[in-house]
């Protein structure tokens, strides 16, 4: 059972506001202390560079920071830890899969197929690879509910296709994408698949092996844990054949000013020194989630979502977009983000007099403009909930919703 | 926090009237008016001058038409979209510049960039219309909303 | 006046380890509760992502991490807070540099000039790149005692020299490079220069500016900082012509499913939630920092050196590698830096018996395999210090290393 | 830490004294011995296998000489370069492989690794040389230097 008091009362910045009503977990999560006292404690009593060191500090805190690579494979499912690399984020594991496993192989002509609703950081770098190469970006359609067109996802998929990039939930409607049925499509068709797990890994169980996807992505900071620390899984065969775009130091075998060898690990990615507090506050943030039965979360934000969008329903003029607004109440097909747009009210002016009544909540296109084209919006205003928020700050949003209707008419 | 203490500060329900009144000062009438009924909204691609003004961050985007003459800038009107704030202080450009000349639209723009800047000092005999964005200084997110249409002008200016 | 006792007593580490002699400095530093404090202080009270936040948490954070650029800008006499880019640290800063500023007008033939004593950081991406465009990397040769072979740099620089990237300190020799003057004779042919300032920001005044360096180069974890965040300064007439290589949110200005357009300023380098934490981090370690006049701690590390220096001369079979050597007891060009080697003790052995006994130093290659090459040493022991070191120290180790001796005889 | 704490622990004498003698179990003078007096430490390059064991992290680099006849490891020297740890664990393997079987030394390699595994459960009758470098479980960061050339040949057991 999920229960979200008590769960705040683990979050330090919620003892400090205890008002805060932060609706922006899909921008990035809160911290726990866990993970917070975490990084204070390596920094307080551990602190050293990584590898190389013989002295005590060093050598801890090597092993500290190499137990979070077999940490995150569990997580996810991975086989071993030599799959895990260690990146900056989502975005920067998607740019070096772009430029280090697909650069070398796509030819002019070739294509990639993305969805209409990526995310910019699953969109732009295959954008300019294509436009570097010569090769076509081609892009799935939505429906008008915000699902993929599976019948055109099919038929997108060709010969030439050499990428699949696929994002598992939207951030910006909280669409759910049937990723286990699409990568086996692909595969069919024996081609690799991406999938950028950046709104999942927190709230859905991934299994890397069984769903056999070639790689997935994420962020620390979404999950709980601190910024600029990020997770590349690649399947080994992947990542064997992957040459580092990054060089200098901690990722290479020999070096002579002729001629230089890398190591065969993830290590080769992960060049200079990296985020090791960063790293270890994300393995403290694994076993921070780690404590939870993800089913159970998933029934909470389910509970959450459909609470929300009953609520939201009941206001005139108020538009959900994605699968919820068809009339279809199931939930199964949308994650804890809700996207909505209010007549004759700019998101913008929603989210600032939200967030002068404490509820934070964002506006805007969310990284997703070729989206909002799509929908022919200029932005939505984005709640998205994760599993310190109750159905009483939703009912404190319904009201402040309603008040700021009152106040523009 | 102790009893003391306490009492220095607001209660919680004076607190929230504050933010109430925060709120009501940012969305003033003036805003909210400006925003519902903007002034001379129409667009006008044959204008002489066609100036765009774009929040990169927000996508909010507005264009100003008019025509230089005399010194004067005239027939100003706009269009475009953006937020309440961003188009009622738009509104509120297109209102007090018309006709003016360029010398004029100087002290004026001066003027009221200078209500929203945090650093500006306060001046008196502000237009009315212009003090309904000084709380906009309050909520740093949203200053560029009242000043987009503004820089824009004014840079188009210092730059011929 | 440098005030180690008092400055000890503000570094958590060593009032958790009272007796910890932490002499790797070169390889990363201890952080004071300034910084640590700073980061908790973020992820408990402030924590939201930036840019397009408009509740309050994200407006004031954005403006926060804002303020780290002119602050950045100030602390190494850059024009304006434009010519700074965040990265994750020296490696990616010179990666940068290499893939997207020179990687686009270095043809086939043309040359890129380092010295011999650079960290791979600064050797590695420029040989990675000589080999993708058939150019040729040339090196300065250094003296015995550690320092540029002058003469040999002049000669070296020709027309084809399209890029000079130096290292400000060594890392591995503490040897300081005169890069004003090197600087100035690569200017007079035209050749941009890059300057690796990892060792040397902590320590010395630096003016890009007045330098008139087009690329500088730093991490925040060697400044007393956090992990996984560094500083690209680079000459805005130059940042304006690079083409960012990583993809994502942030750092566009409009994007369809056709073309996208990226930001003016430094963000377009920083695509992707970055190290907000760090960023701040960073911040917190350059108002530390600037507490200190860099004078007086270039006068109490030189007063640490020769305490050292002298010591360390008079134990038999143990040699100074680098300036020092020569008999050369000038300290000016030398940082606070000291490798050494023992006659028929292996690096590592020294540095884990040192180890044992609470002294941290480093064994190795210190990232600088070439140079040991060079020097023909399999590697030397490294001891790195800083504002925080004590002759009282310094007498523990030599006491440790004579004890050595002994044991090994 | 209250006095009744404190008492439970050692004092800082004891500590420094635990220390010398971690060290000292760790450099005993097997090893002392075997780095300053390295068994059968010749190159022969006419060696029918010449095997390399080579640490990237620390750049230590010996190599195993030797010929396999009748099923047996005979001729086995070593040459390079390393710390006292790793010459000395590398000696000690010479010592005790020349002119072993090749199942015998599956069972030497496998009972001088088990030593310094530190989730290897402790064997009875160990050979005192390998027992010298079980401290090496202790210092994480040269666990390597003592299993290097051991890791080596096993690996090349395991691929022929
Ligand atoms: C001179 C020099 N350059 C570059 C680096 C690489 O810095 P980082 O690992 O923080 O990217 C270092 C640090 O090891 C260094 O000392
Ligand atoms: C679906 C999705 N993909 C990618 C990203 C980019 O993540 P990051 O900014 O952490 O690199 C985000 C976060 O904004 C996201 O929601």
């Amino acid at each position: 059972m999920i229960d979200p008091v008590n769960i705040r009362g683990e979050f330090p910045i919620f003892i400090n506001n205890p008002d805060l009503i932060y609706f922006d977990n899909a921008a990035t999560t809160q911290k726990p202390a866990m993970v917070i006292d975490g990084i204070k404690d390596y920094y307080e009593n551990h602190n050293s560079n990584i590898h190389r060191g013989i002295y005590d500090l060093a050598a801890s805190t090597t092993k500290k920071y190499e137990v979070v690579r077999q940490k995150v494979a569990d997580f996810i499912g991975a086989p071993n830890e030599q799959s895990i690399v260690y990146t900056t984020g989502t975005t920067a594991g998607i740019n070096l899969v772009a430029s280090s496993f697909l650069s070398h192989q796509l030819q002019a002509g070739d294509e990639i197929l993305i969805s209409a609703m990526e995310h910019h950081a699953n969109l732009i770098p295959w954008q300019m690879l294509c436009e570097a190469k010569g090769a076509i970006l081609k892009v799935i359609p939505i429906n008008q509910d915000g699902t993929i067109e599976k019948p055109l996802y099919k038929a997108l998929l060709s010969p030439k296709t050499k990428m699949v990039a696929l994002v598992h939930v939207s951030n910006s409607l909280g669409t759910i994408n049937p990723i286990a049925e699409m990568i086996e499509i692909a595969h069919d068709h024996g081609i690799p698949v991406l999938i950028d797990g950046a709104q999942s890994v927190a709230h859905y169980e991934i299994d890397v092996k069984a769903l056999d996807v070639d790689f997935f992505v994420f962020s620390g900071h979404k999950i709980f844990g601190p910024t600029g620390v990020g997770i590349l899984y690649g399947k080994e065969e992947h990542l064997k054949k992957m040459h580092p775009i990054n060089f200098g130091g901690d990722m290479i075998k020999n070096v002579t000013f002729k001629k230089t060898s890398f190591l065969d690990g993830p290590q080769k990615f992960e060049a200079g020194t990296t985020n090791i507090a960063g790293i270890i506050g994300l393995g403290y943030a694994i076993d921070y989630l780690n404590q939870f039965d993800k089913k159970e979360i998933q029934k909470y934000l389910k509970h959450l979502r459909t609470y929300a969008v009953n609520k939201m329903l009941e206001i005139n003029g108020l538009r959900i977009i994605g699968s919820i607004n068809n009339g279809n109440n199931s939930t199964d097909q949308a994650g804890s983000i809700i996207s909505f747009v209010m007549d004759g009210i700019h998101p913008h002016d929603i989210a600032t007099i939200l967030g002068v009544e404490k509820i934070a909540v964002r506006a805007g296109n969310h990284c997703t403009q070729p989206l909002m084209d799509f929908l022919e919006l200029p932005g939505t205003t984005r709640a998205s909930f994760t599993i310190y928020n109750t159905p009483f700050e939703i009912d404190k949003m319904i009201d402040a919703l309603k008040g700021i209707q009152q106040f523009f008419n | 926090m102790c009893k003391i203490q306490k009492d220095k500060f607001l209660s919680e329900e004076q607190v929230v009237n504050k933010m109430n009144e925060e709120l009501k000062k940012l969305y003033k009438t003036v805003i909210l008016k400006n925003n519902n009924e903007p002034f001379a909204f129409e667009k006008r691609e044959e204008a002489e001058v066609v100036l765009e003004a774009y929040n990169q961050i927000c996508g909010d985007r507005f264009r100003l038409f008019f025509e230089i003459e005399n010194d004067k800038i005239v027939n100003l009107s706009f269009h475009g979209f953006g937020c309440a704030i961003s188009k009622a202080s738009t509104s509120i450009l297109v209102k007090h510049l018309e006709g003016k000349s360029l010398i004029e639209t100087k002290d004026i723009l001066k003027s009221f960039l200078n209500v929203i800047n945090p650093e500006g000092i306060k001046e008196e005999n502000i237009e009315e219309d212009f003090q309904a964005f000084e709380a906009a200084k309050d909520f740093p997110g949203r200053s560029k909303c009242a000043t987009l249409s503004w820089d824009a002008l004014k840079e188009y200016l210092e730059e011929k």
